[in-house]
């Protein structure tokens, strides 16, 4: 009796131990009241910003005036020539950048559409962080477009309109198909932000005073949470989490069109398409990471939201697509390579063993080697240092790829009395100019959008149970939609 | 300080005065675009409804019309070999330019008008030759003293009238409407 | 108003039965490299100068280059056959499709591909996809120092910084002589006019004519010489024929 | 016409949030005349309520039929509106695969915006008129509004903190 | 993008705030709108927009194509090639194109300048392509320009005067031939550094010896089934490139009705040895060794006594010593005389050397093996212009010498400068600016501001030549004699005056026997009196009543010339029944690479100036606006060069300074280098750009007198510098370069 007694002490010591390592472990399983929540969110939003939250403010401000403000002048002013495009890199990092930004965008399409849709639940309190990352990325893929035109002052020429010129656009070509394609998902991925953040809205509007309170009210639109609101929001969330899945993927597989609907030797490849948007995937999900561990460790009250369970998910995935993506480069690579056309071969050859060999060689690395090195051990998968830099490193290795791909590859054509290598000019300023506005863009939304979805949280908690199966307890999770 | 400045703004007063300033701004720009959009003045006031008047030919004095891509403006010379022989000529005032240029041997710095953008390579021959009358783009020079452009000459206004001469040819109609027959 | 209901859409026409309408026909072997075809051709039409910086960085804007490389090892080495590479005038141009803005289309009168300059808005798509690198983009506003532009051929616009060009042919000068042999009541004759590096060659490397007229002296020595197009496998259907010679 | 009186309880959790629910359906208020705001979504079945209805997937359905028709435009309609036929390269005026990427997109473009539009129009938005509404939802409070009597007021209000509402008052329309 | 360039120079100019307001009004009509100014007096025969077209001569060479040049609106537009034209046939090279660069060149004279020497003409900063370098404007009048020449004729003795004049045979040179013959004046000096890199005394001089007549060689290449080309550059610059250029057509296009076969000795691959079916790498100064060995391996062939002049070689041993094989030349001279039309050239740098003349008088031989002298295919004697007797060459550079030295003793106390400059064209070794020093008073009528002008007290600015009256002696190149003729196709651009004019002004102000020695009215009365005789000449090409319209016919079709051929048969008795010995030439200098100093096909001595000439690549190397060093890739591994580093070339008599350009078809031995850059004035795009090879050339000569350009050895040393040479082709596509190891 005592032994059973002891056992059963033993039992319930077991069952406390394992509840509070489940609530340490999962989000999900350590609920918290919602008011406190709500006051940890707007906490983080609103606390008075730091010396250095102005110094980041101020330097990123500086670089985007003078990277993207003053550059982007002098290249409109004076033309491309201040650029390193020349013949036959007709085109540089300008869309190298925007293919970039493009593939950063799509993560955060994919962890809140269509995780959402398959119920992965531990996407919850990062959605909104990733959403906002199609947006702003995709902003930054905008302006590269627009940096790369020549007269871009008459960029509104390729959207369809009527005019006295009687002339529309050519729907024959990619380009117009990639503007298209860009315009819907920048404006669905915004409205697809917008949507699940009114009722945060609406919460930020209770719990604020002063020209926060206008400003919330403003946004939240008069958003109560009644039955017929949710209802609408939710319907709609459903329809747009569905929907705008394909979007995204149309989007980066008419960028990839761009190159494979080309003539060009290396180019010209059917793989293209899945090929760019899992590389998409690789570089998203590579900047998830490096977000949420900046936002984790930057931001107040973030380590009760932000775990090692996500980083640890976000990993998982990682892995999952750089094998994805070595699948197909792979694959694409072993085609081009057989067919044996020699302006292919002297492409891959160029790639190798050409004067950005490293390049190559370094985006192999980063971009497989690292991930299936390091992320096979959950432990090292849920430390955010650790992701974060395999995070940086697959970012740094993906832009290498479209480096690659668009100038180095536009380095060799079918007439080597043209072959040139691309030194790039002010677009280094430009690309830092883009990349600062994004950071810059996060930092300044870290004030003004709460960044943790507190009503799916909420939702995703009340969902989660501690059920025991036998002897074993386990996490149960219940359907609420 | 800044706080009282936007407390005077919010005010009936201080809205009125922002309205004021931001109407003045606004009409300045306007008239500043405005001005862009008219073509300096004249030398001389030439009344192109007397000349026709007269019964002088649209082609004697620009005569490059039926000739070649520019109908031309008239040479001074061809001018004063009529109005030597006007005897107001002398003495009007409107005509003093003509008389100094002739007299000073100094070109008159006319104005051109009717024009299209460098960009268009329009043809003066090759629209007389297909039967077009000066005033089907020039407008009707009896009504008019200092020649104005009744139209606007963009692209739907060429094409429009394009189209309409081709009618049911369709070579011709391919001819007239290639992007390579007005740009290269 | 006729509109394009009335024609026939699917007038796309297959490779065997296409037919072009302007072509050149050019003898490699005769060929010395002179460059006095890009002189002519630059003087004809406007084209910009660059300077050596923008030269040595791969930004000539000339309309035609001769290309030449090296065959065998010192002793035993050889310059290859000159190569005057222009704008091929591709029937199935790959230029065309991908300009989003319709700057580049197939003139349907003349059989030529066209550069709309003032349409262009210089997303250069097309000289990437141009197989023969024949195009070039007005990187910046390139300085013609007064009084240089007193030379500028009126007949020709002066391009803007961000505006792709190219060979036209000088299809200023096929308007000229289309629009004398109208106002004559006649055809073009053939050799009635040629374009500006046809007529300025002085090996007479370069023909320059109508490749739809078997009788034409073009269309003759492409056949006489068995004249080959570059990159055929493309499908790009060029207008100008080579001959290598040897 | 009796007068009515519009009353707000706030609820600290689901449960007792359906029980009033059920309680108000017994005491005479019917369906219309409720509505529960809440800072979570909690759906019409855990609250015992009749299915809420939404126009949301309609007006998106009929976006994509605007979408798809606009996209028709711009592929059957827009090349004959020119007056002379602009070929490019060996492609038909109608190009065929294109064709699908231009009807893809602005389907799908129809489709989002219209479903963004249509949460407007439902739920009226934006709207800055004075609402019931206390602060409290965003902590997790759940409210059942409702239409009663004015003459039972106090017996609903009773109800109503018997089955555990922390607060009955009247709804007072405010500025959100 | 416009004729008028307000709207880019407006959106140059704005700042940041101003770009706006740029854009609204770039777009704007008032932007557009230009004055326009009318004719004040219309010619009768032009309408507006309508082109004109003028026949005239080209004056960028010697040669004298003849021109039409399309004029609109009284400014050039085009020029095309005049198609009746006899020597040219309608085309034109890249430099007959880029003659309006010369027209409207930013940096020309503009007026008569009285200057003080060395000081500079137009300002000048390192990147000419950016801000404005205005030229030094006129400061005096015409009136006293007249006055400045009448003084230094008044002024000075006859034999104290010097005119140095260009190397066209123009009617400037006769006017002042015929003004100097009358008054006793130093006879004019005609020279250009294009007729030095011809080694054009050596070709005369050597037909001289050969054919016993003075006369300049024509090679009927068009007509020919076998081309041996010793150094010959036929197809560049080389006395009159087009009709030779004309002539290889005929010998490819194979008018024979078969493809002819080319084969060209050099060191170098030049832009004509780049077109050669087989290119044969002799090592320089063996040229006559070849030769004479072709020669008898020929006759062998042949069969027959073997004559004198190819008695004396060993085959065997002359292609040890040229670094051929024996069985090459075996072939070559099987070919060589099994074909009827088979043709020996020789040229260039071979004929530069200090054994110059034997090659030239060895490869002429060749040419008896066929025997194809004044025969379809063979060698002719040029036709001589219609108003000339006898062939007149530009001075040798050994001439110019005597005259530089002339000038430095202090003789001459006057020099007039015309169409040549010397300063830029004569080998520094000749120390002409040390020369120029000495002379009290120079008088230039540059065009351009140019080295000499910059040296100059007065500058006395001609019209450029599609301005100015003239004919032109067309002295080599087709078979009729040809008096090419040229009138302004547009009016003076700037404050420029005919030097005739000036010289008839100043000769009426001086009075007495100079004005008795020209009794003309102005320029076009001398013209039209050297031109009336031909009006009763026989087979012209166009007949006229009267002298006006045989003037007017002058001018409209752009000169005269005769329909049949004057080509002259030489005279061949003796020209294989000589001794040469075959000695090899002596070169100068301790280096270990033999130099080959070239002409710049593109820019030759005067296109520098010319931004489209600058920009035209070179047709062998594809470089642009600048000046190269070629060098054997191997050599230049065993040095540790890489393209693009800069060497420092040294002779006995100078250094220059050049970037390399690995270049495969050069020998190990020899390097070389093009000559057409290295200014130090002559406007913002010659200045400062490259080097100049003659700078390195000892003032020795051959037996003609040509400069001994092809006789050096030069050593080279890295200097650790790097200078981007601009080329047009691709380092990667066309050399592999950076494409990475295979």
């Amino acid at each position: 009796m005592a032994e059973k007694n002891k056992s059963q002490a033993a039992h319930a010591h077991d069952d406390q131990h394992t509840q509070e390592h489940f609530r340490e472990k999962h989000l999900m399983l350590d609920p918290l009241p919602r008011g406190q929540m709500n006051d940890m969110v707007m906490e983080a939003m609103t606390s008075k910003p730091t010396w250095k939250y102005w110094l980041t403010v101020i330097i990123l401000g500086s670089i985007v005036l003078y990277g993207l403000g003053y550059s982007w002048y002098r290249l409109i002013v004076e033309g491309l020539g201040i650029a390193g495009v020349n013949r036959p890199s007709y085109w540089g990092i300008f869309l190298v950048n925007t293919v970039f930004w493009i593939g950063i965008s799509h993560a955060g399409t994919f962890i809140s559409a269509i995780l959402r849709v398959f119920k992965a639940e531990f996407r919850r309190p990062f959605t909104r962080i990733a959403e906002l990352m199609t947006t702003f990325g995709l902003v930054q893929a905008g302006f590269s477009i627009f940096m790369h035109m020549g007269r871009a002052w008459l960029s509104y020429w390729l959207m369809p309109y009527p005019n006295e010129r009687l002339l529309w656009p050519n729907f024959h070509s990619p380009l117009s198909w990639d503007l298209l394609a860009i315009t819907t998902y920048l404006l669905s991925s915004t409205m697809y932000l917008f949507l699940p953040l009114i009722p945060d809205l609406a919460m930020a509007r209770d719990k604020s005073t002063g020209w926060r309170k206008t400003f919330y009210r403003i946004l939240a639109i008069g958003f109560r949470g009644t039955e017929g609101e949710w209802t609408h929001l939710r319907h709609a969330m459903n329809i747009f989490a569905y929907a705008i899945i394909p979007v995204m993927f149309s989007v980066h597989t008419i960028v990839s069109w761009d190159f494979a609907a080309a003539t060009r030797p290396g180019w010209n490849s059917t793989i293209y398409g899945p090929y760019f948007i899992i590389g998409a995937l690789h570089s998203g999900m590579g900047a998830a990471a490096v977000v949420l561990a900046v936002v984790r460790g930057t931001m107040k009250n973030m380590t009760y939201f932000i775990r090692g369970e996500h980083f640890d998910a976000i990993g998982k995935l990682m892995l999952i697509i750089s094998m994805g993506w070595a699948y197909f480069y792979f694959n694409d690579y072993i085609v081009q390579w057989y067919g044996g056309d020699k302006w292919t071969k002297a492409l891959l050859h160029f790639h190798e063993a050409g004067p950005l060999g490293w390049m190559w060689l370094s985006m192999l690395i980063v971009n497989i080697a690292i991930p299936w090195a390091v992320l096979w051990n959950s432990k090292w998968r849920s430390n955010p240092w650790i992701i974060s830099i395999v995070g940086i490193l697959i970012n740094v290795g993906m832009w290498f790829e479209r480096y690659l791909i668009v100038p180095v590859s536009l380095s060799i054509n079918r007439m080597p009395f043209t072959w040139r290598l691309y030194i790039p000019a002010v677009e280094v300023y430009l690309s830092l100019g883009t990349l600062a506005l994004f950071i810059l863009f996060y930092v300044i939304a870290s004030k003004l959008i709460p960044f943790i979805p507190v009503w799916e949280v909420q939702e995703g908690q009340l969902a989660h149970k501690l059920s025991k199966f036998g002897r074993e307890t386990v996490v149960t999770v219940s359907e609420l939609e | 300080m800044i706080k009282r400045l936007f407390d005077w703004l919010k005010q009936p007063l201080g809205l009125i005065a922002v309205g004021i300033v931001f109407l003045a701004v606004f009409s300045v720009a306007v008239y500043g675009l405005s001005l862009t959009q008219k073509a300096p003045d004249q030398p001389i006031q030439f009344p192109h409804n007397k000349h026709v008047g007269f019964g002088i030919q649209c082609l004697y004095c620009h005569p490059g019309a039926s000739k070649g891509p520019n109908a031309g403006l008239p040479s001074q010379a061809k001018c004063w070999a009529c109005h030597n022989q006007i005897a107001r000529t002398q003495t009007s005032e409107l005509l003093a330019p003509l008389k100094n240029a002739v007299e000073s041997g100094t070109p008159i710095q006319w104005v051109p008008v009717a024009q299209v953008p460098d960009f268009v390579q329009f043809n003066h021959r090759a629209h007389i030759a297909a039967g077009k009358n000066c005033e089907d783009c020039h407008g009707d020079m009896t009504k008019v003293t200092v020649a104005e452009n009744p139209q606007v000459f963009n692209m739907g206004f060429c094409l429009d009238c394009h189209v309409k001469t081709a009618g049911e040819d369709k070579v011709l109609l391919n001819k007239l409407a290639d992007c390579g027959t007005c740009h290269y | 108003m006729a509109t394009v209901t009335d024609l026939n859409i699917s007038e796309v026409k297959l490779s065997e039965e296409y037919v072009g309408k302007w072509g050149m026909f050019i003898n490699q072997d005769v060929c010395t490299g002179c460059q006095a075809c890009v002189a002519a051709c630059s003087m004809e039409n406007n084209i910009a100068f660059v300077g050596p910086e923008d030269a040595g960085y791969g930004r000539t804007m000339n309309w035609i280059r001769i290309e030449r490389f090296w065959d065998g090892e010192y002793p035993e080495i050889k310059m290859t056959s000159r190569q005057p590479m222009m704008c091929q005038q591709c029937g199935h141009a790959p230029c065309e499709p991908v300009c989003p803005a319709f700057a580049t289309v197939h003139s349907q009168a003349q059989q030529l591909n066209l550069q709309v300059y003032n349409r262009c808005v210089g997303t250069r798509y097309c000289a990437n996809n141009c197989p023969y690198q024949v195009r070039s983009f007005n990187w910046r506003d390139y300085k013609r120092p007064e009084p240089l532009p007193n030379q500028f051929n009126p007949d020709v616009t002066v391009r803007q910084r961000g505006v792709m060009e190219k060979c036209t042919f000088c299809i200023q000068r096929i308007h000229q002589a289309e629009d004398k042999a109208r106002s004559e009541g006649r055809e073009v004759a053939d050799g009635e006019f040629t374009t500006a590096c046809a007529q300025v060659c002085p090996a007479d490397a370069i023909t320059f004519g109508r490749v739809d007229n078997p009788e034409s002296l073009v269309s003759q020595l492409t056949k006489q010489y068995e004249g080959l197009k570059h990159l055929p496998e493309l499908g790009t259907l060029s207008n100008v024929s080579y001959f290598k010679g040897g | 016409m009796t007068e009515t009186v519009n009353l707000l309880a706030v609820f600290p959790d689901l449960e007792p949030a359906s029980d009033a629910v059920e309680q108000l359906r017994t005491l005479g208020v019917t369906d219309d005349h409720m509505n529960v705001i809440s800072g979570v979504p909690v759906t019409e079945p855990m609250l015992g309520r009749p299915h809420a209805w939404t126009n949301v997937p309609r007006i998106a359905l009929g976006g994509a039929v605007l979408g798809m028709s606009g996209a028709f435009f711009l592929i059957f309609i827009v090349p004959y509106l020119y007056p002379y036929p602009i070929q490019v390269g060996p492609q038909a005026y109608v190009p065929g695969p294109p064709s699908f990427v231009i009807l893809f997109e602005i389907t799908m473009l129809g489709t989002l915006l219209s479903t963004f539009l249509g949460v407007w129009l439902e739920s009226f938005f934006p709207n800055y008129r004075r609402l019931p509404y206390v602060p409290e939802i965003s902590d997790g409070k759940i409210v059942v509004f409702f239409t009663c009597p004015e003459a039972s007021q106090d017996k609903f209000t009773k109800t109503m903190t018997a089955l555990g509402a922390e607060k009955v008052t009247i709804a007072e329309a405010r500025q959100l | 993008m416009s004729k008028n360039f307000s709207r880019r120079d407006f959106l140059k100019l704005a700042g940041v705030g101003a770009t706006t307001t740029a854009i609204l009004t770039g777009c704007g009509p008032a932007s557009r709108y230009v004055k326009r100014e009318p004719y004040m007096q219309m010619p009768e025969y032009t309408y507006n927009g309508q082109s004109t077209y003028y026949a005239t001569t080209c004056r960028e060479c010697a040669a004298g194509c003849g021109l039409v040049v399309r004029t609109m609106q009284g400014r050039a537009i085009k020029t095309e090639g005049n198609a009746n034209h006899p020597l040219n046939l309608g085309k034109t090279c890249a430099r007959g194109q880029a003659t309006l660069h010369g027209l409207y060149n930013p940096n020309r004279v503009r007026g008569p300048i009285k200057h003080t020497r060395g000081e500079r003409l137009y300002a000048f900063d390192e990147d000419p392509f950016n801000g404005d370098f205005p030229d030094v404007a006129a400061n005096l009048s015409w009136d006293d320009a007249t006055q400045v020449i009448a003084d230094a004729l008044t002024k000075y003795k006859p034999n104290e005067i010097a005119f140095l004049m260009g190397a066209a045979p123009d009617h400037l040179f006769d006017f002042v031939t015929d003004f100097t013959s009358a008054t006793g004046l130093n006879a004019p000096i005609r020279f250009g550094a294009l007729s030095m890199f011809e080694a054009r005394a050596t070709l005369s001089k050597a037909a001289e010896n050969l054919f016993g007549e003075t006369g300049l060689p024509f090679f009927d290449i068009g007509g020919a089934e076998i081309v041996l080309s010793f150094g010959a550059n036929f197809l560049e610059t080389w006395l009159s490139p087009l009709p030779y250029t004309r002539g290889f057509t005929g010998l490819r296009e194979g008018k024979t009705k078969q493809r002819g076969y080319f084969v060209q000795f050099e060191s170098r691959m030049s832009q004509t040895g780049g077109k050669a079916d087989e290119w044969i790498p002799i090592r320089p100064g063996t040229e006559a060794l070849v030769a004479l060995a072709l020669g008898r391996l020929a006759f062998e062939r042949r069969g027959g006594a073997l004559p004198r002049a190819f008695a004396d070689v060993n085959p065997k041993e002359a292609a040890e010593k040229a670094g051929v094989e024996f069985e090459t030349l075996e072939r070559l001279a099987v070919l060589f005389a099994d074909k009827a039309g088979a043709l020996a050239i020789p040229g260039g740098a071979a004929l530069g050397q200090s054994n110059g003349l034997e090659v030239a008088e060895a490869v002429l031989a060749l040419n008896a093996i066929p025997d194809n002298f004044g025969k379809r295919g063979g060698v002719y004697l040029s036709a001589l212009a219609p108003t000339e007797t006898e062939y007149h060459r530009p001075a040798s550079p050994k001439e110019m010498e005597e005259f530089t030295a002339k000038l430095a003793s202090g003789e001459i106390k006057a020099l007039f400068v015309h169409g040549v400059n010397p300063l830029f064209e004569l080998p520094k070794a000749l120390n002409f600016k040390a020369a120029l020093d000495k002379v009290e008073q120079v008088i230039s009528f540059a065009t351009f501001p140019d080295e000499t002008a910059v040296e100059a007290d007065y500058i006395f600015p001609d019209h450029h030549g599609l301005e100015s009256w003239g004919y032109q002696r067309v002295f080599t190149g087709s078979a009729q004699a040809i008096l090419s003729g040229a009138q302004p196709v547009v009016s003076p651009f700037y404050d420029t005056r005919a030097t005739v004019d000036l010289l008839l002004a100043a000769a009426q102000l001086v009075g007495g026997k100079f004005a008795g020695a020209v009794p003309f009215k102005d320029e076009v009365e001398f013209i039209q009196s050297k031109t009336a005789p031909l009006k009763n000449e026989a087979n012209g090409f166009f007949s006229a009543v009267d002298l006006p319209t045989f003037n007017a016919s002058f001018q409209q079709y752009g000169g005269w010339w005769k329909t049949e051929s004057a080509f002259g048969a030489p005279n061949t008795e003796d020209v294989l029944n000589r001794d040469f010995d075959g000695a090899e030439p002596e070169f100068n200098g301790e280096g270990e690479f033999y130099l080959v100093p070239f002409v710049s096909p593109t820019l030759a001595e005067a296109g520098a100036n010319k931004p489209w000439l600058q920009e035209l690549a070179d047709p062998t190397t594809t470089v642009m606006w600048s000046t190269w060093v070629e060098i054997n890739p191997e050599t230049a591994e065993e040095l540790h060069i890489d393209n693009e580093d800069v060497v420092k070339i040294i002779s006995e008599f100078g250094a220059v300074e050049a970037a390399v350009y690995k270049y495969p078809a050069i020998r190990p031995d020899t390097i070389a280098m093009p000559f057409g850059q290295g200014h130090t004035a002559y406007g913002r795009y010659a200045e400062g750009r490259g080097a100049n090879p003659a700078d390195l050339f000892s003032a020795e000569y051959n037996q003609a007198g040509d400069i001994l350009f092809g006789g050096l050895k030069v050593k080279i040393e890295k200097t650790g510098k790097k200078l981007a040479i601009p080329r047009l082709e691709s380092m990667m596509g066309v050399y592999g370069e950076g494409l990475g190891e295979e």
